[in-house]
């Protein structure tokens, strides 16, 4: 196999070829500015509008509760400031969680330091919060949940509908960083009780630099980036009219073939955790064995490192991900997977693959083989694997 | 990020495993900070004739214990003691800036060998007095 | 002429054919997530520190000077709250402009509404602001002096120059919202004293949703979007590299061709100016008559209103641009037109045509000929046209 | 953004101009805010024999115009004092939330132009008695 594997589809997915095809005509002659009154202009704003009535319709909203934004860590960044400091008249205390994205735990940290308090709850070893914490650490004072739909390194899905409940029942905002459920997981944000959603469109085959922020009618919260009137007066700048089309188009795609996608995906994503985990020893699944993204696979392979391991990988064309800290730039592996209470050693050599619609069979057979190999090769060369043939 | 001679030297790394009988063999890192590496030492006549490496580790941890070890093979103890990990780094055509660390942990990895060398035959090496490498690591 | 003809180029411009020939690829096979180690993310982030290098060469700064945004209003928001924030410590007083565009104006509002004093410098009848008022505006908390390079509506550009003197004598931030400057003016950002300079890809042929933020070395600012380490920790989010290409494309393509586009659109802009001051009575030109944008061309109409006027021009298929409320959902007409003394009578007839690259003499007698028709027939219809032609 | 019918009353207003020797003239709005209409009034017995009006406005503005003046033409005095601002959107297949204060404006314009015939015939329209267009018009 002398193509690219790509699995780290939880990064960013590759565009569909429909995708690119509906953006390129608002490169090209359909460039207007949407405020502007002229064809050109008319044309823009038709395609923003429909693309927003569409967006909405598939997460059950209305076209006047979404926003259109540069991405996730944007919708995350102005729910989580825009709310807590229009609604800091009613208290200042946020509950989240240990697990989230750093767009939203930087944001609350931030918050911190500007007069906030915030509850990061503990997660069980499966990624989990426990319903219970939540609904001990609410204070009068509380005014905002944040609490993500999926988890991006484990895949970890919350109880999202009893955390909109309790959120609801207790006068509580409740955003949720939707980024890796959407395009995955059907979703009612009326049913669910959420207040704030956000969503990222390259995390389904969108382009980059785009999401959206599902804002509920009636939601007190400051906008982000003031200015101009665009997205109702809430978010300015210049429409990315060509990018709001690809967001749409691949939501819509998502949708469209959802049940597909995901038995594709959970049958790769079985058989892949099931041949690692039974073909090379010293290995664990991590993250919740059901309650989990329909394309995510995350192993810790003990005694060897990740970054090392994605090198590895990537001599022979597969591209992973991990939760070393050596991949990140940063001192400590993963927050999520120590959250989950794996040792730092243990964490360092995560391995996470994130199946997408592009992945075949021939190409997790593929994975398994050369991951057999390059482990044995790294846990040969691994002064921790000494003791542990030894232990055997 | 890294340079064609840093993954040169972790795709075929030379002088992995371990040496049976060694002279002195030094530990240092830990797995809590992602790497740990160890080095054999086979000394003759103060002459380095033999060195094995074993890394948990980074790329780039990987690719410097290989070059420590191909630095210092054959030369003197004297030699290997004047191995800095700017030396490392340089023989890598250079590390990124966050990875600077781990031509560090390469020099203290020899060092401490050295130093397991010293202690086992009671010798003193110049240099060596005051070298704790658990003190030193960090990153 | 059966063709449209587009003369909104300060509003949005039509992107480049080599922008969207460089922009594809990071949307089919190079499209990697940036933060990765292997092969696609690889791609990805050596197309993202290149096109750092160039913009940051183009406009005399260094790549760790550089910071890609979601557009204009976000660099503008981003430089003004980020570097005020930060600097609180040392003051909270922000010296601006009455006629700076909406996202440095509501940026500064939204500062005012918390702890921080805000003085709006008055500009003349060209828009030109008084250097002595300046001078005379700063008090020992002044921390940021925020004054727009060249004005989006009447294209008067500011002494940049001695602004930024001021400031560096001062020891004060400087941030210019260069949005309509950049791809018209050459720009060292070294020579003019900036310390923050905000900049929007879609206007100079570039596609819509990214820009930049130029942040001189050393200068204390607050991350704006809170999350990964993108963007050297400064400004979280997938890097949107298809963008970013397109951006830097666009901008290489600005400066290389600079002199011919300029010498070109001069030529254009003064030919309009006087074809229409000379055959249409009771009109005059807004904004300096030298110191403007080589493409902008701002007229008040008397007697009409300017969304008419819009609509007329749209009939015949040309695009263009108005102060007036009824195109802007405020109202009140443009702020600029009235801050340079004009009534609002008169600002809502404004006109604004700005020419770009793709604008030929023949589309400007076009456009002057119809306009011609156009004002006549809308005179005939106001009742205000009346008294005129018996005062005559 | 506008009906196709706004815009065609735009494109071809109805009644443009003026009526040298009008029974009723009446002006609303002002500069400031951007709309000024005028309307003329011909009335013989009671019916409004022709209509003429002249805008500065808007694209609803005149379309609003143009279709409130189409809306009396012909009709009675008492039949021009029903005519509302939403009849006028109405029949413009809608206005724009923004743009609906044109309509009201048009709808004054007509009330104004009577209230002069009023006045210089020295007759009571009723439902005129407490209009004061200046009081009324705001967007
Ligand atoms: C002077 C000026 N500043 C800021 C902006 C905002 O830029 P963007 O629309 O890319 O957010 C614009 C254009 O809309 C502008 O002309
Ligand atoms: C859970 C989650 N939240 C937020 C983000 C941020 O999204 P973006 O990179 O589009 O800003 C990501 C992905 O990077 C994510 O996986």
């Amino acid at each position: 196999m002398n193509k690219n594997i790509y699995m780290d589809n939880a990064a960013t997915t590759p565009m569909k070829k429909e995708v690119l095809d509906a953006m390129i005509p608002y490169y090209t002659e359909k460039f207007g500015n949407p405020s502007s009154i002229y064809a050109q202009g008319r044309e823009a704003k038709k395609a923003l509008d429909e693309s927003r009535d569409k967006v909405a319709r598939i997460l059950g909203a209305t076209d006047k509760e979404i926003f259109f934004t540069s991405g996730g860590s944007e919708s995350d960044n102005w729910a989580i400031k825009g709310a807590c400091y229009a609604n800091k008249n009613k208290g200042n205390h946020i509950i989240t969680t240990k697990i989230e994205h750093h767009a939203v735990l930087h944001a609350c940290e931030y918050l911190e330091r500007n007069g906030f308090d915030v509850t990061y709850l503990d997660v069980d070893e499966y990624g989990m919060i426990d319903i219970d914490d939540l609904k001990n650490a609410i204070t009068d004072k509380t005014i905002l949940i944040t609490i993500m739909f999926a988890n991006n390194e484990v895949g970890t899905i919350q109880p999202i509908k009893e955390i909109g409940k309790i959120a609801k029942d207790n006068d509580i905002l409740f955003h949720t960083d939707a980024v890796q459920a959407v395009g995955n997981i059907r979703i009612d944000v009326e049913e669910l009780n959420i207040d704030l959603l956000s969503l990222s469109a390259h995390k389904f085959y969108g382009p980059k630099g785009i999401g959206a922020l599902y804002i509920k009618k009636g939601t007190k919260i400051h906008p982000y980036i003031h200015g101009g009137a665009q997205e109702r007066n809430k978010r300015a700048g210049t429409e990315n009219v060509a990018s709001v089309v690809g967001l749409t188009k691949a939501l819509e795609l998502a949708y469209e073939n959802l049940d597909e996608h995901n038995n594709k995906l959970k049958r790769l994503r079985d058989k892949l955790i099931n041949d690692i985990t039974k073909n090379i020893s010293h290995t664990k699944l991590n993250g919740h064995p059901e309650k989990r993204l329909p394309g995510n696979v995350n192993i810790s392979m003990k005694y060897i490192e990740g970054e090392s391991l994605l090198l590895s990988l990537d001599m022979v064309n597969i591209a992973a991900s991990s939760g070393s800290a050596c991949t990140s730039g940063s001192l400590d592996p993963s927050h999520v997977l120590l959250a989950m209470g794996l040792s730092h050693g243990v964490a360092h050599g995560s391995l996470r693959l994130s199946l997408g619609d592009f992945n075949t069979e021939e190409e997790v057979d593929y994975v398994v083989e050369n991951l057999i190999d390059i482990v044995a090769r790294l846990r040969k060369m691994s002064p921790l694997f000494e003791n542990v043939k030894e232990e055997e | 990020m890294y340079t064609e001679k840093v993954m040169e030297h972790f795709r075929n790394p030379r002088n992995v495993g371990e040496i049976e009988d060694a002279d002195g063999v030094g530990e240092v890192g830990n797995a809590k900070c992602g790497d740990i590496m160890k080095i054999y030492l086979k000394i003759e006549n103060g002459i380095i004739k033999d060195v094995k490496f074993k890394t948990f580790g980074c790329g780039s941890a990987i690719a410097s214990s290989s070059m420590a070890t191909e630095l210092i093979k054959g030369k003197s103890i004297e030699e290997a003691m004047e191995l800095t990990n700017k030396a490392v780094a340089e023989a890598l055509d250079g590390l990124p800036a966050v990875k600077m660390h781990c031509s560090v942990l390469a020099e203290q990895a020899v060092k401490s060998a050295l130093l397991d060398y010293s202690k086992k035959n009671n010798i003193v090496i110049e240099g060596l007095e005051d070298f704790n490498p658990d003190e030193d690591h960090h990153h």
